[in-house]
């Protein structure tokens, strides 16, 4: 536990109801310093498209803990999404726009590149059968308020 | 991407705190139809439903406007 | 982690802010089991009280972590709330409506009576210098809807 006031750690199960449980508990943590909606929906949708990842390419045959972490410092945030899944082998090619290892559900490819859109920076770090870890970055326009 | 974004800008710039609101207050006003209705407290997925936003999302929403603890503890804050 | 789905855990400070923070996780948390605004007020009330008396009570000179467990299992909730500082002396006493230790801060002495009607069943659990854990249930009528 860090000694900033503006810390949260929330453990979940990989099952895709948390997925917008995640959201809003980022959202409602966010909140604190009022962005706007832009912002907020910037946010959620990076969320989602990691906690799906972690759902779905981490824990692909069983259902495993998902942790999330989220940091306010002044204007920013700081998000860590975490699974103790299978990990990334192509760890240089997750990033690239329409790459996927399973069209067959009908993935986009995209969830990296919208990720990487939506906030100021995406660092993946990852272990072969240790799992994954998702760091971002990103700076609100408002102040926090006193 | 970027037109998307450049569309959600033009339309975003709200603050959260206002669109919650706007939110909680629909989603009171659709709770009292529902009573009214149904004669009974209608369930969060049934106003959910009607907003057309997730049962967090609506739980969120109503947070923002009401502060439970103060009705028990206006003191302390 | 137990095995079932519908589990969270959630940690933060014990700042004040937090204290709505924590209500709307369980209170989003809940939704899932699809009660009526009503009996999520009622957690929302439960989960307000026992995070501001970790808050004021458990650590009245610091900031301190505060861990809330929330599991659902059919349709009753069961709540934890933890915190890690200085404990009850007269366990015995604190659930005497208008008992209070710190009436100079005005508290009404109320809060634990008020968890005992908002919820089914509340246990208090208390070290001192170790800190206080208060463990609640709650069945829920939902499956109001045909
Ligand atoms: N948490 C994770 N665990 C294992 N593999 C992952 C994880 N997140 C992403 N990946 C890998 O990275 C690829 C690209 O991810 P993404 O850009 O979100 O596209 P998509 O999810 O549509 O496949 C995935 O297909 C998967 O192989
Ligand atoms: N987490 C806690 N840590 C230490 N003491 C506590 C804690 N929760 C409750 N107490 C003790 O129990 C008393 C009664 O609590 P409560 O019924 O909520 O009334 P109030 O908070 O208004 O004093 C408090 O005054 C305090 O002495
Ligand atoms: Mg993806
Ligand atoms: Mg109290």
């Amino acid at each position: 536990m860090t000694t900033t006031n503006n810390y949260m750690e929330l453990k979940v199960s990989s099952n895709s109801q948390n997925e917008s449980f995640c959201r809003v508990v980022v959202a409602a943590f966010v909140s604190r310093i009022d962005p706007t909606i832009e912002e907020i929906n910037d946010v959620k949708t990076a969320v989602s498209e990691a906690v799906t990842n972690s759902t779905i390419h981490g824990y692909p045959d069983e259902i495993g803990e998902i942790k999330i972490i989220a940091k306010i410092e002044d204007d920013e945030l700081f998000l860590e999404i975490q699974d103790y899944g299978v990990g990334i082998s192509n760890l240089n090619k997750v990033k690239e726009p329409l790459y996927t290892t399973r069209p067959e559900l009908e993935r986009s490819g995209m969830g990296f590149t919208i990720m990487e859109n939506f906030m100021d920076s995406v660092e993946i770090t990852s272990n072969l059968n240790q799992g994954t870890t998702v760091r971002m970055k990103k700076k609100f326009s408002s102040s926090i308020k006193e | 991407i970027g037109e998307i974004r450049r569309y959600l800008r033009d339309n975003n710039s709200i603050r959260v705190s206002r669109s919650l609101r706007d939110i909680a207050y629909k989603a009171l006003q659709i709770r009292d139809e529902l009573v009214e209705k149904n004669s009974r407290e209608p369930a969060i997925s049934e106003i959910a439903e009607k907003l057309d936003v997730s049962e967090e999302q609506v739980v969120f929403a109503l947070d923002a406007i009401q502060d439970p603890v103060s009705l028990f503890e206006p003191i302390y804050h």
